[in-house]
């Protein structure tokens, strides 16, 4: 079934388009990578989805609904969440009551949303660091914890907003393994990503952009072969001329 | 395993601690205006009353993050609102009091929605409160109907009814339970699902609006709160001197000595405005008292200490406290990894 | 007769404009290069116009004389409070930086009130008493000296920053201030510099206005809101834009003396901040800074 | 020449910089190329002044950088071109260049390097009077290596050039790097572009995670075959 549905999407800043005429399906249950050099308009892409900006053009539909138009809080609401390409903990509160704040969300009461947060902290594995200010966490860690907090929200979909960069190997390893639990537990993910090795290894499909358009879409295999996303990707410049 | 316990054994000595503390100082508080001196009692009545204000001024600015600069506002249409309901109608302060705080939290709310509708943040923010306390002023200064320049003399009739006092006992009572429950107040707050949304506003906006926090809406909220408990303070401030004028109503000296003991003692505390008023309040009366002659000192003071605040002690007195403890708490807490 | 009227308060607006500009330019100068919005201009301005009315009161030397002087001394008061209070806190929230300028407002108001009373002072030129007519307008004296003057400088510091190496070096830290240190421009230099400058208009402009405005340790905050009227107005940062904004501001409170009773004009200034700061933050000629 | 060891930084708390170490001799082009967010970008900012390290040392000619202002690390012939180009956009060309030549040595060559951006970059010559702001992207990252050009550096240090670029600009500004390399200037070159830049290179640092993990000549490096992996994930 189709969860989220793009459709003819245009964003431009101005004079600049950032997104063009964009339109793709995320079906239920998938890991969608959404890849692309520096400026591609990736981040734009989820804030659009995410009612951070508003298209100039397109429809956006979530669950068959049409979710266009929406401030971002009642995006979230629906199931949608979302992570910060620059983290943006609440920096001066405790990894709990960051993640206790996105449990509010859905929880009825204080007790539920507890239940909701140990969850959250649990499955992240910042349990033990429950008690320290955001802002204390390391990069890795501040990563984790925006993940908790979006997924004490209770999400259907979660847009990841490169929540490898800046990690060392061994650290990316562990949220590949994060990713994979929670996935297996019924969630759908698009993942912006630079650590290629890692969006290459975990995504169903990938969406190729560039200059904000789509320039090719499918299996990881597929598009690390496909000519254009090569040159878009490592030369900049057609094979040969150098 | 021993240090768990003695972990645990610290923790029941501090709350043991605490207790005492507070217990100690609830009995200077009921204590005091028996055995005050009048003087010494309006001072207690003047710390309370700043400290007051800055609980109100902290919901908005230190819990939700957004800085008004105009919070005269709010506590000058709580002054003129009750003063001339009872000058002029009659009606009880008691009740004045709260037609005040409503009309307040009405304006704030509409000032809230107007500038937060328009995407005003930070200095955009403080600027624009600060014009509306000057809008509210101006017309009060020009509005023969409520006194004009010539402001409200409250008609005297000592009388619970009239919320008027031949002496500061009733006053120091009134405030000092005024007090007591913004803090008991703001203390809920703190534990509540609001609360909680104020400070998510105040460290993210963008990522309290992306786990689903009606930004909009909270912020709107604690602009109403805030103006609504300020407006009370207005109504005291009448009362308590019987008298107000435009300036002392609604200048810009009012909107500064409301934020100053919450900046002073540390914004976004439970206890920065109080610790906040306690230094500040004495502190500008001995100066008044040492330095009778020269007007302004104790004032010079406080910009010195809100500069040296800011350069030194940028989470102000509480917070600097409250740091040093959770510090403390972690190293204790935390036993020493071995390896 | 109405018309008179009305284009008289043009043109007494007009001259009001000019020493809003002036003051009103220290104030986005500071603003353009540091992103600091400098909650003690008024009281620098209080600062020069006392400074003006002393050196006029104990030595005679009219305030047109001893401007080089209260230039001078706002200058390195300027670039002393950017030096050693504001540079510190450059990368601090931006509400402790506009807190910190209250502060010094705080202390540098109560400081004359405590040094020279709270008394209204007025200093008397004989020479500059009564108008000039033009035409079918009259012309007070003093205003037009001081409209002259705001413009003389203004065209000045134009100039200075157009044409002038340091000037270059100031629009270009305004501009970009990490492109700024990337070509060689000592940034914290540049802060001060303009720190004084800023100082050094409102020190100007204060000292201009004493032959006939009163002089009193609160009379800055006048100045500081119209000022930030006028900045917001024309946009934050931008020069044409206090110019233009000076005197929209200085001509809209003229007619609004002349149309509503009391100090009501104050509202018409009011209203157009609030509802430009509503629907256009950007100003007339500014960009958003975040 | 330019002498980077052991350099650890980062933001607030947060490292970036896990311990880098890179040299660039005289008249050298070198390389530093890496995936978004590896540490390319702080690196160059420590080595000019805009980011102070944590803990190792930069060094120019020998003598300590690493506890320098910019203006002063500009002054000894170091210059940074900036990510995002960082150009002044409300003064013109001319005038950008112009601030570009405030060291000694640029002002003492200025006509001289006037004419040398000029011939490098001829549009520029024809927009010197247009404001920076107008111009398209090519242009002003063209502009921005102008500028830093006028302050007739010894080391010049490039942050992706070629971001956002069409792909005929982007050869372009290539070609004219390796103009001014072989000029004399030694090059610090930061790229996404990897094939690109490790083509033009003599030498080049693959930056992972904040820490050099590969390094060598241009073009072995290029059929390393971790760099492939690294960057197609393969």
């Amino acid at each position: 079934m189709t969860l989220l549905a793009l459709h003819e999407l245009s964003k431009s800043f101005g004079g600049l388009m950032a997104v063009h005429n964009l339109s793709m399906a995320i079906e239920e249950g998938e890991i969608v990578g959404l890849i692309g050099p520096n400026g591609a308009g990736k981040t734009t892409v989820f804030n659009l989805i995410s009612g951070f900006l508003r298209p100039d053009r397109g429809r956006i539909s979530f669950q068959g609904k049409e979710i266009l138009g929406l401030p971002p809080h009642a995006i979230c609401q629906m199931g949608i969440a979302r992570t910060f390409q620059i983290v943006r903990p609440f920096a001066n509160l405790t990894v709990f009551k960051n993640v206790f704040i996105g449990a509010l969300n859905r929880a009825k009461d204080k007790r539920e949303a507890q239940k909701i947060t140990c969850e959250s902290l649990e499955v992240v594995g910042l349990k033990e660091k429950q008690g320290l200010l955001a802002r204390e966490l390391t990069l890795s860690e501040q990563r984790r914890l925006e993940l908790a907090r979006c997924l004490a929200t209770k999400p259907v979909l979660l847009l990841l907003d490169e929540v490898m960069a800046g990690l060392n190997p061994q650290e990316v390893e562990e949220m590949l393994q994060l990713l994979r639990t929670l996935h297996a537990r019924g969630l759908t993910f698009i993942l912006i990503e630079h650590v290629m090795q890692a969006i290459m290894t975990i995504s169903h499909r990938v969406v190729v952009l560039h200059h904000g358009e789509k320039i090719a879409e499918g299996p990881p295999d597929e598009v690390a072969e496909d000519p254009k996303v090569i040159e878009a990707y490592l030369l900049g410049a057609p094979k040969g001329e150098w | 395993m021993s240090e768990v316990l003695s972990a645990e054994v610290k923790a029941s000595r501090r709350s043991i601690g605490v207790f005492l503390l507070a217990g100690l100082a609830l009995g200077i508080v009921v204590a005091f205006p028996f055995v005050a001196s009048p003087y010494a009692l309006r001072v207690g009545i003047l710390i309370a009353y700043y400290a007051y204000l800055g609980q109100a001024w902290n919901i908005l600015g230190g819990y939700t993050g957004q800085f008004s600069f105009g919070h005269a506002a709010f506590f000058g249409l709580g002054a003129y609102t009750s003063s001339l309901l009872f000058a002029k109608l009659g009606v009880t302060p008691w009740i004045g009091m709260l037609a005040g705080a409503v009309a307040a939290a009405t304006m704030g709310a509409f000032i809230g929605l107007l500038c937060f509708r328009y995407g005003l943040r930070g200095p955009y923010f403080s600027l624009a409160t600060l014009a509306f306390a000057e809008i509210l002023r101006v017309i009060a200064l020009n509005w023969r109907a409520v006194g004009g320049a010539m402001g409200v003399l409250l008609p005297l009739r000592e009388s619970f009814w009239a919320m008027q006092f031949p002496e500061g006992p009733p006053y120091y009572a009134i405030i000092m339970t005024m007090l007591a429950g913004i803090t008991m107040l703001t203390y809920l707050l703190e534990q509540s699902r609001v609360g909680a949304y104020f400070v998510a506003i105040r460290e993210s906006e963008d990522a309290a609006e992306a786990i689903g926090v009606d930004t909009m809406r909270y912020k709107v909220l604690a602009m109403a709160l805030s103006s609504g408990l300020t407006a009370l303070g207005g109504t005291f401030y009448a009362q308590y001197f019987s008298y107000i004028d435009p300036n002392l109503a609604f200048g810009i000296d009012v909107s500064v000595a409301v934020l100053l003991p919450v900046i002073i003692g540390g914004v976004g505390t439970l206890f920065g405005p109080i610790a906040g008023s306690l230094i500040l309040t004495p502190l500008g009366e001995v100066t008044r008292r040492l330095l009778g002659g020269y007007r302004g000192v104790h004032l010079m003071l406080f910009g010195a200490i809100l500069v040296a605040v800011i350069l030194f002690l940028p989470h102000g007195i509480a917070g600097a406290i409250q740091e040093r403890q959770r510090i403390g708490r972690r190293f204790s807490h935390d036993p020493p990894r071995s390896s | 007769m109405r018309g008179t009227y009305l284009l008289q308060a043009v043109v007494n607006g007009i001259l009001l404009g000019g020493v809003y500009a002036l003051v009103a330019l220290g104030l986005t100068l500071i603003f353009g290069v540091m992103r600091i919005v400098n909650f003690a201009h008024g009281a620098l301005m209080m600062i020069g116009m006392y400074i003006a009315y002393w050196i006029f009161t104990l030595w005679g030397i009219n305030p047109y004389l001893s401007l080089p002087l209260t230039m001078g001394v706002l200058f390195l008061l300027g670039a002393a409070i950017q030096r050693f209070l504001i540079d510190p806190i450059l990368d601090a929230p931006q509400h402790n930086q506009l807190l910190l300028t209250l502060g010094v407002m705080l202390f540098l108001e109560n400081l004359a009130l405590f040094l020279w009373s709270p008394d209204f002072r007025t200093l008397r030129l004989p020479w500059l008493e009564g108008a000039v007519r033009a035409g079918f307008f009259l012309v007070n004296k003093p205003r037009l000296l001081a409209f002259l003057f705001a413009l003389l400088s203004t065209l000045a510091l134009y100039l200075f920053l157009k044409h002038t190496e340091t000037g270059k070096t100031i629009r270009a830290t305004a501009q970009d201030q990490v492109g700024a240190a990337l070509v060689g421009i000592d940034v914290r230099k540049v802060n001060a510099l303009t720190f004084g400058i800023g100082s050094a208009c409102v020190g100007m402009a204060g000292a201009l206005v004493t032959p006939y405005f009163y002089t009193a340790p609160q009379v800055g905050h006048v100045f500081l809101l119209i000022a930030f009227v006028v900045v917001v107005l024309g946009g934050l940062g931008s020069f044409t834009g206090a110019l233009v904004g000076g005197l929209i501001v200085g001509v809209g409170e003229s007619i609004g003396a002349l149309l509503l009773p009391g100090s009501f004009k104050e509202l018409v200034i009011y209203a157009i901040f609030v509802l430009v700061l509503l629907y256009r933050p950007t100003g007339l000629f500014g960009e958003r800074y975040e | 020449m330019l002498r980077v060891q052991g350099i650890q930084a980062g933001y607030g708390k947060i490292p970036v910089l896990r311990g880098i170490d890179l040299e660039v001799e005289e008249g050298e082009l070198v390389t530093l190329v890496g995936g978004n967010g590896a540490g390319k970008t702080t690196t160059l900012r420590v080595i000019s002044g805009l980011l102070r390290p944590w803990s190792g040392t930069v060094s120019l000619d020998g003598v300590r950088i690493d506890r320098l202002p910019p203006h002063e690390i500009v002054s000894l012939g170091l210059v940074h071109v900036p990510e995002g180009r960082r150009l002044f956009p409300r003064m013109s060309v001319m005038e950008n260049l112009e601030l570009g030549a405030r060291t000694v040595e640029g002002r003492k060559r200025k006509t001289e390097n006037l004419r040398r951006v000029f011939s490098l970059f001829p549009i520029l010559e024809e927009r010197k009077g247009q404001l920076a702001g107008t111009l398209s992207g090519g242009e002003q990252q063209m502009l921005a290596i102008a500028r830093g050009l006028m302050a007739a550096p010894r080391i010049l240090m490039l942050d992706e050039p070629s971001q956002g670029l069409a792909p005929l600009l982007v050869r372009r500004i290539f070609e004219a790097i390796q103009e001014i390399n072989r000029e004399g200037t030694a090059i610090l070159l930061v790229e996404q572009n990897v094939q690109h830049a490790l083509r033009l290179a003599q030498r080049g640092y693959v930056l992972e995670n904040g820490r050099i993990v590969l390094q060598g000549k241009g073009l072995e490096l290029l059929e390393h075959a971790h760099l492939k992996r690294a960057y197609l994930g393969r």
